[in-house]
């Protein structure tokens, strides 16, 4: 560039016309295949020694140290049944406070394992002889088994697919997409309210504040004891003669301010009291 | 019924009918008279017929150029950068051009909401056109030009301005910001080099006294110091930028500087419309470099003259071989002759070669007499016809120009709007209109001391 | 506002883009402005327009979009949107435990993930004020530098790249690959280390990697000078780059650049030698200034820079000494409760961590401050008044890697 | 802040980070002060900063490269700085309400300190759009004589003459 302004470019031209004369780098991908070094931790794959036996004492330090925490271990017992030893984050969470003293030998009540604690299964036979077993009656069964447990515990559920013949999943399916329908103790009811145009006439903005004052959130809030939510319903528009108030997905009728504020302070003292069963 | 089936039977019983009505025709006499009054027609209007048909064989000419030089492109920017490039559509990769080509016809071409859809439409045909019929003019061998116009040169610049029409149209119909600032830029760009382009040949016009290109290439005639490029090095030197701009090329591509406003006028297009943007600009790579021979390397003539050395050694070469004279001859040599020798080959090569088997020699035996065959027609039509050498000349040329363009576009960044506007006023204008000026008076000057 | 809508309807609302279909989309939010700033930046004076340089344009380093209020081509003012890559980094290391976040903090600069690694690594050590052996020192260091000899070299290759030059970027790649087929062999991931372990490091030097580092030292220095010698001297390139973006030493700190573009204004700052941490101490290498402070002076800084971290390298390889590669800690560690502030020089700048642990396994806060957040904010302050194209000319001199700056 | 910014004595020229942290009861704002040419740095912090109304004077005077994390800390903790011009969010969309490092901003598998049901605790829902329809469930049919009321209508409700 000192010398003549041209200089530069031709030099820089020259510099690409004698790389276009060597060697390329490029290699034929599918006929030659770049050398990729031993060490390479690209692979997650399980480790065999020579011997033939596993390279793994379940440590758990790779589900410790994924930062996703996909990695869960299982292992087939004698008897060929599958278990699985390690959930996904929730599990891991809570096991992971304990993990010392898991290996420690002792036994240690573990919190996230107790859906699946035994129970007893009497009432619940009471409820499928009273549904003669019939696998098309499942959502009354639950309704039953819930009012029975105060929740479904999934030792009921197995029970139930075993003998009314239905699949887990199915029932599991069932189960889950009604929202009165819960699978851990300590549930949480929701107060659903509308707020569209018609309710809002009708005095659905009284049931509000009332609500309010009861539950102490606004909509879309939970109680500070974690009993109930408060969440906003819709009514679709159609025509009605009172605002449209939910409990659990169930419209409750001829609902007025001060019976709505009643019917939020029974769920919170119920919620206190310890469940049945 | 297969599809080809129901295609090909009507066909032929169309042809059947048609033979029988001919002859019939033929019989009466109705069909030479028709011949007669077709003939004059042809005759009397000779050179709008010549002139279709040379259009059309240009359109014809220009899809495999840009083919070739769209694959040369991607051949030396990859080797430029030690990388390999496309070889593996095709025989060592020269079909990728083709394949692009056919992917950008099978691609939908959408029209973008805003677009206002006839102005989008029209914008890349008109920018084909303008790079595409500029080779009207060009002359690619002694007898082989388009249309030899005496104001060839001025034609070859009026077409090509017409391009940045196409471009402008195209940008502002986009309806995306980007592709107007790629619209303006090109419109900026282009016609701020328009001037030098025109101005710098001003040169090599006073010196070969005729606008027709053709004339310009006869007065290049001789060795290759009588090319003009030796009598108007800086001519030529601004020649070559300004036509790097005007062909958008690197390191001017600012119509289409990806990495500031995205493809510049060509963002909304896809498909075929964007196919004609693409050609267009590979079609004037080619154009420019054919008009950088024609202009400064004398087109299609050799840089040796070989007649002084011929008549050194006292030789004429009148290769034309009449092939009527030969007669039944001709039928043996092409019936008995070729087999014979491919039969021969064979058993040479099964004998080296044992262990292939008789029928793969013979195959390998037919290649390689095809091989021997061409190459000795084409030596021979090298040898006889003035047009093979002129073109062969030619296109090694025009070539080596489209290569140093591609060089450029690996190796050079981008050159910046104002430094580009600032570069092509401040410098080119300036010194083409020295350099025109310096060319007059050594005219003058030469004249007067020889007194032609 | 022109046509600023009163209420306030969300981005995400389905309806808002059916209602203007002939209507020009416009990079006007929705939304009425929250700041005098934003306020002041969509009120368009006649002649201006918005241009969106959104996240999916070519020159973009990652997903970035910036609104250019242009007019014509010379850019009058800027607003930098930031988030699209943002993955709440923070929030994910106070959910797992410390080994999480080491492997969290991989992906954050991509380009040099040994650095951001380094940052929840030297945090703990720092806090648990663990001695790490030696030979880790000089392994880190090592690696180190290998590292943003790597980031460098693709460096010189973007910026070609946004003037508009192919072959530099395949150049720089080329460079790339060989270092990054070593760190392959000696750590065992290509891009996202996942090396540096609380207490030392991962693995120790095997043969594969020494032959390769061998083989590649013998030729690197003339491969560098090959490389920039292409655009060192290129006219179109200084054209290009000189004098674009330039910063004052006093404009550089108030700007709070860091690293090669602070080192280029004027201002001698490098965190290896203000706050030495691991081999640096005992090593002697200088740090190179420049003081014009453009784009040039930035390319040509880093440049120098390669050659300063082909000599660290080489002088690391003569005194490595023997000895275990990784200090004696627990496989559960719990960090005591304490604060502590790291700092490490990567090849943007200098990457700083503040970390908080409350006595449990999982960190309590990890402040990441990433050096292309703090050199990204200067692009507002020296791109108005210069062309599109310029724009191009100073993002790709600051380097920004977006990974670190959305977090 | 101005006077260790200036003063010659103290040289902090270099704000090297600049952050906010929740602790739980209450926030900070903390600040760390390098100076070019002498190796020690100072951490400077504010705390005491009320959670419901975080406020803290800003220090882009100083530095004007203070801007971007000033506003990143109002977007992760909610603290206002007053002084800064352009105090918006940096990564969050402009409508999105609650502030995602807050502590009792609680991710759905940050089991280990929710309460167990897992869901996202967000302080105000967002404002659900009008046409976004929530799901009214069909009563499943009743089934004539053992007819079992579910658990929503409580018993007392239903004993209750329906005024």
């Amino acid at each position: 560039m000192s010398r003549v302004p041209g200089w530069g470019i031709a030099m820089g031209m020259v510099h690409t016309f004698v790389r276009m004369t060597q060697a390329k780098r490029t290699i034929q991908y599918p006929e030659q295949r770049q050398e990729i070094s031993p060490h390479h931790r690209g692979r997650l794959i399980l480790l065999y020694d020579e011997a033939g036996n596993l390279k793994c004492e379940t440590c758990f330090q790779c589900a410790a140290a994924c930062p996703i925490e996909i990695i869960d271990m299982g292992g087939v017992d004698t008897k060929n049944r599958f278990h699985v030893h390690w959930g996904p984050a929730e599990q891991y969470a809570e096991r992971r406070e304990e993990s010392a003293l898991r290996r420690s030998g002792r036994p240690v009540a573990d919190r996230s394992f107790e859906a699946w604690l035994p129970i007893d299964l009497g009432p619940l036979e009471q409820i499928l002889i009273r549904n003669d077993y019939d696998p098309r009656r499942l959502l009354t069964i639950l309704e039953a088994t819930q009012q029975q447990y105060a929740y479904l515990p999934v030792s009921a559920l197995q029970h139930i697919s075993h003998s009314t013949g239905a699949w887990y999943s199915e029932i599991y399916g069932i189960a889950s997409s009604y929202p009165n329908l819960i699978f851990e103790p300590g549930r949480v009811s929701e107060i659903g309210l509308c707020q569209c145009a018609t309710c809002a006439m009708l005095g659905s903005g009284r049931i509000r504040d009332a609500l309010v004052a009861a539950l102490g959130t606004d909509i879309g809030g939970v109680t500070a004891d974690g009993a109930v939510r408060f969440v906003a319903a819709d009514c679709g528009g159609e025509s009605r003669d009172e605002p449209l108030v939910t409990l659990d997905g169930q419209a409750q009728p001829h609902m007025t301010a001060e019976k709505a504020g009643r019917l939020a302070q029974r769920l919170r003292a119920k919620a206190a009291q310890p469940a049945r069963a | 019924m297969t599809l080809a089936g129901k295609i090909l039977i009507p066909l032929l019983i169309l042809v059947a009918l048609l033979t029988v009505l001919l002859l019939v025709l033929w019989e009466v006499g109705v069909l030479p008279a028709l011949i007669g009054v077709v003939a004059d027609v042809v005759t009397s209007n000779i050179d709008i017929i010549r002139f279709l048909l040379a259009a059309t064989a240009i359109l014809l000419f220009t899809i495999p150029t840009a083919f070739v030089i769209i694959f040369m492109e991607l051949k030396v920017i990859a080797f430029l950068a030690s990388r390999i490039g496309p070889n593996r559509t095709g025989p060592w990769g020269t079909l990728a051009s083709v394949v692009a080509g056919f992917k950008v016809l099978a691609k939908e071409d959408y029209t973008p909401t805003g677009a206002d859809a006839a102005v989008f439409t029209i914008a890349p045909i008109i920018t084909y056109l303008a790079s595409v019929l500029t080779l009207l003019v060009i002359p690619f061998a002694p007898g082989l030009v388009g249309l030899d116009m005496n104001i060839g040169l001025l034609y070859f610049f009026a077409v090509s301005g017409l391009s940045v029409v196409g471009l402008m149209m195209g940008g502002w119909s986009s309806f995306n910001k980007y592709s107007l600032l790629g619209g303006l830029r090109a419109a900026a760009q282009i016609v701020s080099y328009e001037l030098p382009l025109v101005l710098a040949p001003v040169g090599v016009i006073m010196l070969a006294g005729t606008l027709s290109l053709n004339g310009i290439v006869q007065h290049q005639a001789g060795w290759f110091w009588d090319w003009y490029v030796f009598q108007q090095p800086l001519a030529f030197v601004v020649f070559f930028i300004a036509a790097t701009a005007e062909g958008n090329r690197t390191p001017f591509d600012l119509t289409e500087a990806d990495s500031e406003i995205v493809a510049g006028f060509a963002t909304e297009y896809s498909g075929m419309r964007f196919g004609f943007f693409f050609f267009a600009e590979y079609v004037g790579v080619f154009v420019l470099s054919a008009l950088t021979t024609v202009l400064f390397f004398g087109g299609w003539n050799s840089p040796i003259d070989p007649r002084p050395i011929l008549d050194f050694f006292h030789v004429t070469i009148n290769g034309a071989i009449d092939l009527a004279g030969m007669g039944i001859w001709l039928l043996w040599a092409v019936v008995l002759g070729v087999p014979l020798v491919v039969f021969l080959m064979t058993l040479v090569i099964w004998t080296f070669k044992s262990g292939w088997s008789f029928v793969k020699s013979l195959v390998v035996a037919f290649v390689l007499f095809n091989v021997i065959a061409a190459a000795v027609v084409l030596i021979w039509a090298f040898v006889s016809f003035e047009v093979v050498v002129g073109l062969f000349w030619f296109m090694v040329k025009a070539f080596t120009f489209a290569f140093v363009f591609v060089w450029m576009r690996g190796t050079l960044p981008r050159v910046r709007i104002d430094q580009l506007m600032g570069f092509a006023w401040k410098w080119l204008v300036e010194i083409s209109l020295v350099n025109a000026f310096v060319t007059a008076g050594a005219i003058l000057v030469v004249q007067q001391v020889t007194g032609r | 506002m022109t046509d600023a809508k009163t209420e306030v309807r969300s981005l995400d609302d389905p309806n808002i883009w059916v209602e203007t279909p002939a209507t020009i989309y416009d990079a006007i939010p929705p939304y009425p402005p929250r700041t005098e700033r934003e306020a002041e930046f969509y009120h368009l004076r006649d002649g201006e327009m918005l241009l969106n340089l959104g996240p999916q344009h070519p020159s973009t380093h990652g997903v970035l979009r910036v609104v250019l209020k242009v007019d014509g081509e010379r850019v009058t003012d800027l607003d930098p949107v930031l988030g699209y890559l943002h993955r709440g980094v923070e929030k994910l290391c106070e959910v797992g435990d410390w080994h999480i976040a080491i492997s969290q903090c991989d992906p954050l600069e991509y380009v040099a993930s040994l650095f951001s690694e380094a940052m929840p690594v030297m945090a703990a050590e720092k806090l648990l004020d663990l001695e790490v052996p030696k030979r880790a020192q000089y392994i880190r260091t090592l690696v180190w530098e290998l590292n943003r000899i790597s980031s460098h070299a693709l460096f010189i290759g973007w910026l070609a790249l946004d003037l508009g030059g192919l072959t530099p970027l395949l150049y720089g790649f080329i460079e790339r690959d060989e270092i990054v087929e070593m760190l392959a062999a000696l750590t065992g991931q290509r891009m996202l280390f996942n090396y540096l372990r609380i207490g030392g490091v991962n693995r120790d030097l095997n043969h594969d990697f020494l032959s390769r580092l061998g083989d590649w030292m013998s030729r690197a220095a003339v491969e560098i000078e090959q490389e920039t010698r292409l655009l060192n001297e290129n006219e179109i390139f200084v054209r290009r780059t000189r004098g674009m973006g330039v910063m004052t030493p006093e404009m550089a700190l108030r700007m709070r650049v860091t690293g090669p573009n602070l080192r280029a204004a004027g201002v001698p700052f490098d965190v290896r030698r203000a706050h030495p941490y691991a081999a640096y101490p005992d090593l002697e290498f200088d740090i190179p200034t420049r003081s014009e402070g453009d784009s040039y002076a930035r390319y040509m800084l880093r440049v120098d820079e390669i050659r300063e971290s082909i000599k660290i390298i080489d002088q690391c390889l003569h005194e490595m000494p023997d000895g275990p590669i990784m200090a004696r800690i627990p496989r559960l560690i719990r960090i005591p409760p304490g604060r502590a502030f790291v700092a490490v020089e990567s090849p943007r700048g200098e990457y700083a961590c503040y970390a908080m642990s409350d006595g449990s396994d999982q960190p309590f806060r990890l402040r990441i401050s990433d050096p292309s957040f703090w050199n990204l904010q200067s692009v507002g302050e020296m791109v108005p008044g210069n062309l599109i194209a310029d724009t191009m000319a100073i993002m790709a001199s600051l380097d920004p890697v977006m990974g670190g700056v959305d977090k | 802040m101005s006077k260790l910014h200036d003063d010659e004595q103290f040289e902090f020229e270099i704000l090297a980070d600049l952050c906010g942290v929740d602790t739980g009861t209450e926030m900070w704002a903390v600040y760390h002060l390098w100076s070019p040419r002498t190796p020690d740095w100072l951490r400077v912090i504010v705390p005491g900063l009320k959670r419901d109304d975080p406020r803290v004077p800003s220090v882009t005077f100083i530095w004007k490269g203070a801007e971007w994390p000033e506003r990143e800390a109002y977007d992760m903790f909610g603290i206002i700085f007053e002084g800064n011009r352009d105090l918006r969010r940096i990564y969050m969309p402009p409508d999105y309400t609650s502030f995602p490092l807050r502590k009792d901003f609680l991710l759905a598998d940050d089991s280990a300190r929710s309460s167990g049901e897992g869901f996202r605790h967000v302080e105000q829902m967002h404002q659900p759009a009008e046409n976004m329809r929530q799901p009214v469930i069909r009563m499943a049919p009743q089934l004539g004589d053992n007819q079992i009321s579910t658990l929503s209508q409580l018993p007392e409700e239903s004993e209750a003459p329906p005024t």
